[in-house]
């Protein structure tokens, strides 16, 4: 990892999954991302997990933003940690948000459903307000680095 | 039979010319073959098929007979992924919610040619009893399946599907008896696909609208929906109208007559209603008189807003009600309807068939009120509009030697026809607007849109109003709380 | 003690001129007398609690507040028989529906003086936990649980009772802490009473006027909601306005100054827009101008549709969304809201807290959009109604030699002020209106009703245009017609 | 019963019971009531249960056309059949309608309740086509009288 990336609040790769093209919320994230010291890469719609993983080595990514709106989510996440894992970027950050189902099951649900068992960090539902996973991000990314600072002097 | 083929032919230069019929066999040879219920597609066939069934399940037929009678058509959005539960979703839309045309969504697997993987999520959901894709995956159903479909109810069927590759989709669809597609390749360029360059895909949907050409040849009339273009955001509906007139204009080269334009809520009730009255006004005059297609039979279509909805099925009556007003006092003479669960997911039948309910109400309760609108501020919104729609329709087709095809593509390529918050790499995006202090929507920056300046110089100053009362300048800020204002409970959230 | 006393001073001449105190408070003993609650009624100690709470938890003030700020008030119906069910349900529309003005309206056993039977509901319906009356019996909870209900919401409460017999039921809720109650006299003979006379009811509610007068002395402003007369079936607003500035003067005679009128959807929208605005013209005319009032703070509510409900709540969205769009075109002050259960029966809380939301969502994205319906349709439908208006105050303020109360006594007794339908024996029954073509109002005999010569002709011809249209007559079958067509999902059905 | 009445096809007492001044419905229904050649005594709103009896009793009415709509229909329906029998006119036809309950229970258990506990002939609910309720009345009538005439002649 660059001195140079370090001085950013970290790097986001960003972008809709699979056959969604429902890019708005995520051109929004992107901006406030940006606004606040995040350097961010991305791929718009109809992106595909190997698009994310190329990009995210490419650029040292600290996390991958990963959109989905079209209720397709449980057709296009599965996989993805294990693809990271094979890239060799196993532990990035994933985040996701949009509308992860069709329809509304109960929260809790969906959170296991793509948190507990396929392996992203957090996920989001539809109206969260940007601040809140850039908040998480900031101390994921903390206390990641301060772990990974920790190791590197030890 | 691999998925990701994307047919192409050896595409000749872009233009709106009908295509000669061999390079049409020939495309359409390579499109039947791309999925194996291609080959149950037979024209002749298909068109004794339609020809068997009442006048009135045909779109076309249909949107002709409410012109002509005064009746105002409601339709719903719906597409589930099993043919079950499909038909349920018609049959109850047509029965309880007294729809009048009845939609079949495609999923987004089939739009993106994904076949292979839509006849898995289709055999999942069959096996499960559930629905797990976003719509309905025709090829995979085929024209067998679709014709069961469509004899289910006694209104006719308009395929909705927004995608860059209709090809097969369509072929099976109208094989199967739909009758009407939403279209086309402006509107599906910008926001439904991000790589796919806009010569590629007026060149899809010019099969499309040759497709429709030979069935009105053999005595079948084919609708079409067209979209224009949009975004989903506040957006003018002078872009959209322009870019319905070209749509309309490539499509009518190919043989098709039956248009239905869509002019979408923004939520000023003044320029809304002037939208429906200038877009009706402008495509007439450049379709119809113009470029002389005197028999193309074109009616509006009032969308519904179609950017961020509440969860709060309340709120969203609110929002659905006020649009029927507006279709009404615009003399709309079709309702496109996001349910009352649009904020939440696909919606339930039920709440198709309420949301129906509620429009009908509205609509039966201002039948024949047009009259209180004639007011000087819309007179005014219409003037303006068409002045813009006519700048911009003149500069493309200038650009493109009067090839309505060509005209469009270099509009994009130059600028001059663009939207804010593409999903499209072929959109210049330097376009960007707000809403002025009564919620109508302005251009904030008009990028190389040839906006006549009477016109630029009303909208700055409908925006420094709203600049000034609000002591604040327009900024990003604001632009993303127009987008989130209606979903919100209001229009201006100063 | 018994229930049936009806009580009534040695009964002056009527006249609009300000009770003496020693009239006011040898009735006030008699009234406080007639059931065990009004004991607890103390005039100063009731002051005092109003004094003690905030500024906006008072009607009066609420009003003042929203018309000064420009906001747009909610509020629905709702009562229910128990403490605890009322408190729960003003509650859920407070917070749930944000409503800015609760409602408790009282049962017909209490507004009949049937106190006897109205404690046997009550008491069985706490046995039972169910609500059996129509309405919350405030005699019978007294001060103290009116005072606990009207706590257990931080906005005003405003207390709704059609009845002839005001006089107790509002003592108790005034010094329970409601700030308001819906009056008054013309109406409440009308409809909601058979025998009792225009002289018996005006003094009844020159009571309650009075009343009001006291507490302003006390430094308490209390609101009134003015009905004037009305229907349930389609009906003139201006008929409802001429009484509505009657009802308003009786009023601000004794004292009272917050006053807010209804203008009444009938459907038309050009005439429900104008209804509104010439409400409130002349209303502010006659009241502070021509008799004076200066400090009266008049505003304008908007009252939903008042006859029939369709029973399918989706479709009575419709009905109510549109409701609030007729009411923002014509800068209403407020809604008063039926539910999307009103065509069911007495709603659950969760219906109208929905409907509020509706409604909010419609004020929101219509908030300072008036300016779109500055049509000329509306503009000449305002100038004939305040035409008709003036006619009407004053043939009958002639006729009352000035004096408003003798007015309204002698306009119905002579038939200048009539209704169809009416309830009551003192009503001649005379006048008969029908919908024109476009759904609007119009008199098909205006009875004895000073309508000028004018208005009469553009009615008439207004209704000739109906029936050329529809090669019919207009007969007692069309009256019927009109009076179904809303609950049946249009305006006009021909 | 006088041959007069005989000639009309009967007489209804029609009226808003107990507290209830929604007079609208009943006065269509005796729009419907005479355009089919009943004669109709009107009580209108606020009418007793003693005012129908005795308008019955003086015109001789073959049937009582009860309305009730503010939802009141329990406190004030309840012991009609009864006082009708002990003012001598125990098989007055009666029939109910508007709105009779408080929200809307099943139809069956408001039949239930009116007809078969309070001894009402038929209630109607509140969407009823004036012709329904007016065809019935013809058929029990004429029931009525074809039975009380076999009885005079037998
Ligand atoms: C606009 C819209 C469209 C536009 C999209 C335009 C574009 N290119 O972006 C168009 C018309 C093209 C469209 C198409 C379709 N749509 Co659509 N669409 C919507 C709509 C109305 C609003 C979406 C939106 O823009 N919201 C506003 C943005 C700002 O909010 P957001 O995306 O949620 O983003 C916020 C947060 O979620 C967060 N966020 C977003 N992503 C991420 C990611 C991370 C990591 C984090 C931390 C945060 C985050 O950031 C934003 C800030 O607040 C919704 C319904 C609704 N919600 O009201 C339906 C909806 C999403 N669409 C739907 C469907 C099914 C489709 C279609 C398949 C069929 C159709 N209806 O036509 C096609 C699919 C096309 C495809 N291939 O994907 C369904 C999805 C069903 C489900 N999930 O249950 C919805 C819910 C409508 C419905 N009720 O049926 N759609
Ligand atoms: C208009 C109206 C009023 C008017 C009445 C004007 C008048 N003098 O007639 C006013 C504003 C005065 C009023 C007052 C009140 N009302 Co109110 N009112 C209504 C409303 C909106 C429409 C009623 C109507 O006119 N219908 C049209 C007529 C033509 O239909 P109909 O009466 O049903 O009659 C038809 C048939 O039923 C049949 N029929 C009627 N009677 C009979 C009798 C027989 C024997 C037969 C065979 C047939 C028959 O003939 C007609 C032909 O089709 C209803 C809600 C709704 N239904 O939409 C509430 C409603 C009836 N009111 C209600 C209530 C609670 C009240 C009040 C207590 C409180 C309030 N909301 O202000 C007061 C009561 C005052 C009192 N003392 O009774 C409730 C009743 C609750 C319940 N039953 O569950 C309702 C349902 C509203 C609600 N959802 O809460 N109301």
């Amino acid at each position: 990892m660059s001195s140079d990336q370090r001085s950013t609040k970290g790097t986001i790769v960003t972008g809709v999954i699979g056959d969604d093209v429902h890019v708005i919320g995520i051109r929004l994230m992107e901006y406030a991302l940006k606004q606040n010291g995040f350097a961010v890469v991305s791929l718009g719609p109809l992106a595909q997990q190997k698009e994310f993983i190329d990009a995210a080595i490419e650029s040292a990514a600290d996390a991958l933003f990963v959109s989905s709106l079209n209720g397709h989510a449980e057709l296009h996440i599965p996989g993805l940690r294990d693809a990271c894992v094979e890239a060799g970027i196993g532990d990035i950050l994933i985040y996701a948000g949009g509308q992860l189902t069709i329809r509304r099951p109960d929260w809790e649900q969906v959170r296991k459903r793509f948190v507990d068992e396929l392996g992203l960090d957090r996920i989001y539902p539809p109206d969260v307000n940007p601040d809140t996973p850039i908040h998480d991000l900031e101390s994921d990314i903390g206390a990641r680095r301060a772990g990974k600072s920790r190791k590197e002097t030890a | 039979m691999n998925e990701i083929i994307r047919p192409r032919g050896a595409t000749p230069p872009l233009s709106a010319q009908r295509w000669d019929d061999s390079r049409f066999d020939e495309e359409r040879a390579k499109i039947l073959a791309t999925w194996k219920t291609g080959a149950d597609v037979d024209l002749n066939d298909a068109a004794a098929f339609h020809r068997s069934r009442a006048a009135l399940t045909n779109v076309a037929r249909k949107r002709g007979w409410a012109k002509q009678t005064g009746n105002v058509l409601l339709q719903p959005y719906g597409g589930v992924t099993t043919l079950a539960g499909q038909t349920e979703l018609i049959r109850h839309v047509a029965t309880e919610g007294g729809a009048d045309i009845v939609p079949t969504t495609i999923d987004s697997q089939t739009r993106n040619l994904k076949y292979a993987a839509a006849e898995e999520a289709l055999r999942a959901s069959e096996r499960q009893g559930a629905e797990l894709l976003n719509g309905f995956p025709i090829v995979n159903h085929g024209v067998a399946s679709t014709r069961q479909l469509v004899q289910a109810v006694d209104v006719p069927v308009e395929m909705r599907i927004g995608t860059v590759f209709p090809q097969l989709a369509v072929e099976v669809g109208f094989a199967g008896g739909m009758s009407s597609v939403t279209a086309g390749p402006i509107y599906y360029t910008a926001h439904y696909s991000r790589d796919t360059s806009l010569p590629e895909t007026i060149a899809n949907w010019q099969y499309v609208f040759r497709l429709i050409g030979r069935y009105a040849e053999l005595g079948v009339p084919i609708g079409l929906q067209i979209h224009g273009i949009g975004t989903s955001t506040p957006f003018p509906n002078t872009l959209l109208g322009a870019c319905c007139v070209l749509e309309t204009l490539i499509a009518a080269a190919q043989g098709a007559r039956s248009f239905s334009l869509d002019a979408r809520l923004m939520g000023n009730m003044v320029q809304d209603v002037a939208g429906v009255r200038a877009i009706r006004e402008v495509a007439e005059d450049y379709v119809c008189g113009r470029f002389g297609y005197r028999d193309a039979v074109i009616t509006i279509d009032r969308k519904s807003w179609s950017g961020r909805y509440p969860e709060d099925m309340a709120r969203a009556y609110g929002i659905v009600c006020y649009n029927a007003m507006s279709g009404m006092l615009a003399g709309a003479n079709e309702f496109i309807a996001n349910s009352v669960q649009e904020g939440v997911g696909i919606p339930l039948k039920e709440s198709n068939a309420d949301t129906l309910k509620a429009i009908r109400q509205v609509v039966g309760m201002m039948k024949g009120q047009r009259a209180g609108l004639q007011a000087e501020p819309v007179e005014n919104e219409i003037r303006l509009m068409k002045l813009e729609m006519n700048a911009i329709l003149d500069a493309v087709l200038e650009l493109g030697e009067g090839d309505p095809a060509r005209a469009t593509e270099l509009g994009f390529r130059h600028g001059l026809i663009d939207i804010p918050f593409a999903a499209s790499r072929h959109c210049k995006n330097e376009v960007m607007v707000a809403r002025d202090a009564e919620g109508a929507v302005r251009y904030l920056d008009a990028g190389r849109i040839p906006v006549p300046p009477e016109v630029l110089k009303y909208h700055r100053a409908c925006l420094e109003r709203r600049e000034t009362g609000r002591r604040r300048k327009i900024d990003y800020q604001t632009i993303v709380d127009d987008i989130f204002s209606i979903s919100r409970g209001c229009l201006v959230n100063d």
